[in-house]
């Protein structure tokens, strides 16, 4: 418990010396609230659409976790595969690269067509988005085995699937956490960008549409606002992927502690 | 998935109307039409989804996942090139919003003297064809530097001028306190696109008719009664997008005015399109090279609505 | 996998090595005109100075490792096609995040053995090499001697038909090392298996082995291939003449083998 | 030699065999232009506006380069600083997420504040997308390293900066290689993304101002043309990452082969 | 902090260990009320059943474990604050990444020493664990016992005043293993410095060591700290009877602790 406690003293201090700097920047700088609002403001336009931006952060944070999740999921199993042979890795492991790289602007229409409008497309966007992490840390870690330990498993005739499942994988969990640490962050990303080219669906604006409408209206206050809780929900993927690995890490410190 | 009954069918038909943008005046007489009921009448239910970006409802019309959309007058013939049926049903804006906006004190007077300045930074996509139109127009200097249309930046005066709808970011920042001047494009360059238009798939329009119809009236009354009194539907309008204040929301409304009623409209009534006007629209396309050829323009639209029989000449 | 007929390669040698060379990618030759075979049930120990190329020439038996020339055969087959060989390692290689028993019941666990039985085998083999009240620790947090002795358990949680022993009991107190040889000997005598065991105690080697092979310092053939002769073996073997005179006799074999 | 000509072959073969695809899709489904052009349209295209392409491609390509050096070893600095301490990590790790979680339409303005428009904004950008995931795979690998080895050091009062330049970071560099390889990707995007906001958008405009335009024009063979282009850039920095990992991890293929 | 005078502390204790109990993380105990004490230019040979303590002890001493009560002093200090300590671990820890001459060179490396220099010592080094021709291999390339042996050479290859050896020739044959004997004595000849070795093999603890340290099996004191009696080390002394008498002593005493 105490442990517990202390290990979420050093990110309060510093998130309080990081509004502090920012209130401070704001001031001494003198800078124009329009290009960046101070920390005060962006807490009063936050209560002002308290229950919008609640509304909105429930909406993109559903998309971005169940994006996150499947990118997970498909991600290691797909990195794995890629684990399989070298010939797969050179064939395919580049090609995943694309999914990195093609801008969602350019295929979203494809999107919105393929998946329909609001949350489907902006899931799918996300996996686009988070997937390649996994894979690529997913096969990082399978590639870093240690070739003994692969030897004995050789010895006793497991099968690639036991292989895989009882040795490979746990020695690749590191990696493969390292890699969904930077999904949770994609994912966030991946939604609100999502949103900003499909999202503004019905009546209800997930976190990216509020986002392009107060940057065009200047609201850079209520912006700033909806850009904070959009993080708040990566923050919180970020624990999530943070408990799991202790989960899976933490009893055999002997390895990484 | 709401699709349309076949004629004779129970039910109202369930249609989507895909907007280009957030809830704001712009789309006013829409959400008027709504207000009084004309979008949920027993043969007519009509979902109209804000847009964001403004990218895909061309697109989403074009490929059938909305059966209307609001799109961008030379966007229809653009896309029909690309394999678009987009037929125009209702033209809300007669004349084209874009226009070049400067700070209230800047030394530029005029969009020649913008574009010919070695020292001025434009915020314009410059591929778009009315800046195309005004680099034509104006042959812009070699020194003319163009950058991303950034309206922060603008403000913050790292641009000397930028891209806008006269109804839109003038309004907003007026209403910021920062004051500016702003330079119709049309006037400049003569590229008058018509603009905020109704439009369908040709096959839809041949298949449902009636549905076409009730919807051109729906926005005529709409767009006729919001042009009086937008107020209502202002209120209405900045709860559903809070982002744009109610103030803001009801000088829009007066600005664009002139865009949406001239002397064309008093002839041929409101969201009237005609031959001549697409024809030069597309032939100043053409010469922009941002359209192979002048396309048959009467398949373009449909004005005033049965005028033509249905299903012909269609290429 | 585990069954213990050795009786259908009876007659046949059930390990083979013909002129075995061994050359390693980096051009390091290992090996060079390795030839010795083993009948069923024999127990042979291979001994020979430091990087003489014991481990490469078991690990060709587990087939984990081909000839670069020769062949290497066991029951008449490719070793890496052959099930029942147990191979003890000369590093523990245990994997970190298992508890000592689940260590030990991986070979039971890939051959698809159901978990209860799994559990007692596997307790049963650390009970052979004294550690049955450490079965739930992690392997960092065992001594090197008894990291050791959980890969002993491990290879002889399978009962083998054939049993391949790298240097098992060099990190271990002479005390343990006596009883785990003794316990060798039992389990040999029980299943009738063969066993190869790398060791550089040449007493062990003599007190264990019916044969013993030296190998030579450099790749080359090996220096001496010959069976082990005293008075059968006893409570105090280790101690009487027969006993050290034999070991004595090795002894020279190997330093005649320019050893070291 | 011929092994190297052998790398070459699986994506040469799985590069073609998508192009096939693609154009049967855009065949078969009788896909609309403004949709998915063929390749064959997106090549033409691609041809007819070469010059054009090939300036852009060098702009950003640069760029993104630029910023992928910088965001690699700025990110393999920051990542070994929040290994020297839990107390840096737990206070400074989740703080590092934020930047690749605030979308860069938020704080664009600020960029072309401060970097003003095109490359140095581009540059800043692409840093900010693709530092994380160099931190994240730093930190990870730095956590992982043997504890053993550590205790060797520990016994040899190695300094801190003995500890982390000869065991540390060699231990972590698979680690980092997969962080750079995501990295690659990112910052082709970031660069990109950047200069929907930030870019010129005249006669010298980059890749990102292209697509964006032939996004609104409906010149969608154009843009497909730009994006592989874009892609390429990627595919370039990724074999880069790749000829540095070889370099530094194929010899010691005990641990790593 | 490689300079030899052990002169500073030549009367007292050079290593004291008192009423030292050392508790793992996980609450298991592996020591309890040990106690001993070094001269300067002392040399220990510590043994004990596997699994007793012998390398916790020697991590004391090298200041990489702190006793959870009693005290553990080198020199009169706190181990982990000596320079001038050598450690050969009971695995050789070796940098993968490094060639065995660069890996040998570590120690000197972090302490500062010029390159030049510091390639001729490791050599140097090398050539006395007789492994001057494999500098440039890889540890993987490497066999278990030439490993082994690279880590001997890395603790050799800075003159420490206090060297600390865990099971340094457990994986070697005799030959090289008495070879390597007769080296160690040599150097300790040389430098006069301080050794504590873990060994199993008692005729190896005789052999080397001025006294040798017997561990209980379970943590609790120390079953015997006996002086070495036999006449002075000769050619034949590994023959001779006193000698042999001498390690039967021990070997009682070992198997009185109730070993294994
Ligand atoms: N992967 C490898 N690459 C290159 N050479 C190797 C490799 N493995 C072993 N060698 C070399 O092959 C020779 C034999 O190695 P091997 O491990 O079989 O010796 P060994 O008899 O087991 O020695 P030890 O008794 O020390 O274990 C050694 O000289 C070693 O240097
Ligand atoms: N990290 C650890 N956590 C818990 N227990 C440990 C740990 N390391 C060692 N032990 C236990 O402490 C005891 C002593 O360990 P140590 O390594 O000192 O034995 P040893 O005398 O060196 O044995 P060996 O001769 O086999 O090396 C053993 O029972 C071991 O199980
Ligand atoms: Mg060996
Ligand atoms: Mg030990």
């Amino acid at each position: 418990m105490k442990s517990l406690f202390m290990r979420f003293i050093p990110p309060f201090i510093v998130a309080v010396l990081f509004l502090l700097l920012w209130e401070g920047i704001v001031v001494v700088f003198e800078i124009k609230p329009f290009l960046l609002p101070s920390p005060v403001a962006v807490w009063e336009s936050g209560r002002e659409h308290w229950d919008q931006l609640l509304q909105a952060a429930l909406r993109t944070g559903g998309a971005a976790l169940l994006g996150f999740v499947l990118a997970g999921t498909v991600g290691v199993a797909l990195g794995s595969l890629l684990g399989l042979s070298r010939w797969l890795e050179r064939g395919f492991y580049p090609p995943t690269l694309l999914l990195q790289m093609v801008p969602l602007i350019a295929i979203a229409p494809l999107f919105v067509i393929w998946f329909g409008f609001g949350a489907r497309s902006t899931i799918a966007a996300t996996v686009v988005v988070a997937i390649f992490p996994v894979i690529a840390s997913t096969l990082g870690g399978i590639r870093s085995t240690d070739p003994q330990l692969l030897e004995l498993f050789r010895f006793h005739h497991a099968s690639r699937l036991q292989t895989w499942w009882k040795l490979q994988l746990p020695s690749a969990s590191p990696s493969i956490i390292t890699g969904l640490r930077v999904a949770a962050g994609l994912s966030v990303i991946g939604a609100i960008t999502a949103e900003f080219v499909s999202g503004y669906t019905g009546e209800s604006a997930p976190l990216g549409s509020i986002i392009i409408a107060s940057v065009q209206n200047f609201q850079t206050a209520l912006m700033f606002a909806a850009v904070l809780i959009s993080s708040l929900v990566g923050f919180l993927l970020f624990g999530l992927v943070n408990v799991l690995g202790w989960l899976v890490l933490h009893h055999w410190h002997g390895e990484h502690s | 998935k709401p699709s349309t009954p076949p004629p004779g069918s129970e039910g109202p038909a369930r249609v989507r109307l895909q907007l280009n943008w957030v809830p704001e005046p712009q789309f006013g007489g829409i959400y008027e039409a709504r207000r009084l009921g004309l979008l949920e009448t027993d043969s007519l239910a009509v979902d109209v989804r804000p847009g964001s970006g403004g990218i895909s409802a061309p697109q989403l019309v074009a490929t059938g996942e909305v059966e209307f959309g609001i799109v961008g007058g030379s966007q229809i013939l653009q896309i029909n090139q690309e394999g678009g049926e987009l037929v125009a049903l209702f033209a809300v804006y007669q004349h084209d919003p874009h226009a070049i906006m400067v700070p209230e004190g800047s030394p530029f007077q005029t969009i020649e003297q913008l574009w010919q300045s070695p020292q001025a930074t434009i915020g314009a996509e410059s591929s778009l064809a009315f800046i195309r139109a005004l680099n034509e127009q104006f042959s812009a200097s070699e020194q003319a530097r163009f950058v991303a249309y950034n309206l922060p930046a603008f403000r913050a005066g790292r641009q000397s001028a930028s891209q806008c709808f006269m109804t839109a970011e003038p309004v907003t920042l007026e209403l910021e306190g920062f004051r500016t001047r702003v330079f119709s494009a049309a006037k400049a360059s003569g590229f008058d696109p018509y603009n905020t238009v109704l439009v369908t798939r040709r096959s839809y329009l041949d298949s449902n008719p009636e549905v076409c119809r009730e919807m051109v009236d729906a926005f005529t009354r709409g767009w006729t009664s919001y042009t009086r009194t937008p107020e209502k539907t202002n209120q209405l309008l900045s709860e559903l997008n809070p982002a744009m204040s109610l103030e803001a929301m009801n000088l829009t409304a007066k600005r664009q005015l002139p865009l949406i009623l001239d002397a064309q409209t008093d002839a041929l009534g409101i969201g009237c399109m005609t031959s001549d006007r697409w024809t030069s629209i597309a032939e100043r396309l053409v010469a922009l090279r941002l359209l192979d050829r002048v396309p048959d323009v009467e398949a373009l639209y449909r004005w005033p609505f049965g005028a033509q029989p249905s299903s012909e000449d269609t290429d | 996998m585990v069954s213990t007929d050795a009786q259908s390669s009876a007659h046949s040698p059930v390990l083979s090595v013909q002129d075995a060379r061994l050359v390693y990618p980096n051009g390091h030759q290992a090996l060079d005109e390795v030839s010795f075979e083993l009948e069923p049930g024999g127990f042979l120990a291979l001994t020979g100075p430091s990087g003489c190329g014991k481990t490469s020439v078991l690990q060709m038996l587990a087939g984990l490792l081909r000839p670069t020339a020769g062949s290497v055969r066991v029951e008449g087959q490719d070793p890496s096609r052959v099930d029942g060989i147990a191979c003890c390692f000369q590093d523990p290689r245990l994997l970190p995040w298992r508890s000592v028993g689940a260590n030990v019941a991986l070979p039971l666990e890939l051959a698809g053995v159901p978990g209860s039985d799994r559990t007692d085998r596997a307790t049963e083999a650390l009970a052979r090499v004294g550690l049955e009240q450490v079965a739930d620790r992690l392997p960092h947090q065992l001594s090197g001697g008894m990291r050791m002795r959980v890969s002993i358990a491990r290879a002889l949680v399978v009962r083998p038909r054939l049993l391949l022993l790298d240097e098992p009991f060099g990190a271990l107190d002479e005390v343990t090392r006596e009883q785990l040889d003794d316990e060798l000997l039992r389990l040999w005598d029980e299943d009738r298996m063969t066993v190869v065991i790398v060791t550089h105690s040449l007493r062990e080697a003599v007190y264990l082995a019916q044969r013993v092979v030296v190998m030579a310092g450099s790749a080359g053939p090996l220096v001496a291939d010959t069976p082990v002769e005293f008075g059968g073996r006893t409570e105090s073997t280790r101690t009487d003449h027969a006993f050290n005179d034999e070991v004595q006799r090795v002894q020279r074999l190997l330093r005649s083998g320019g050893g070291g």
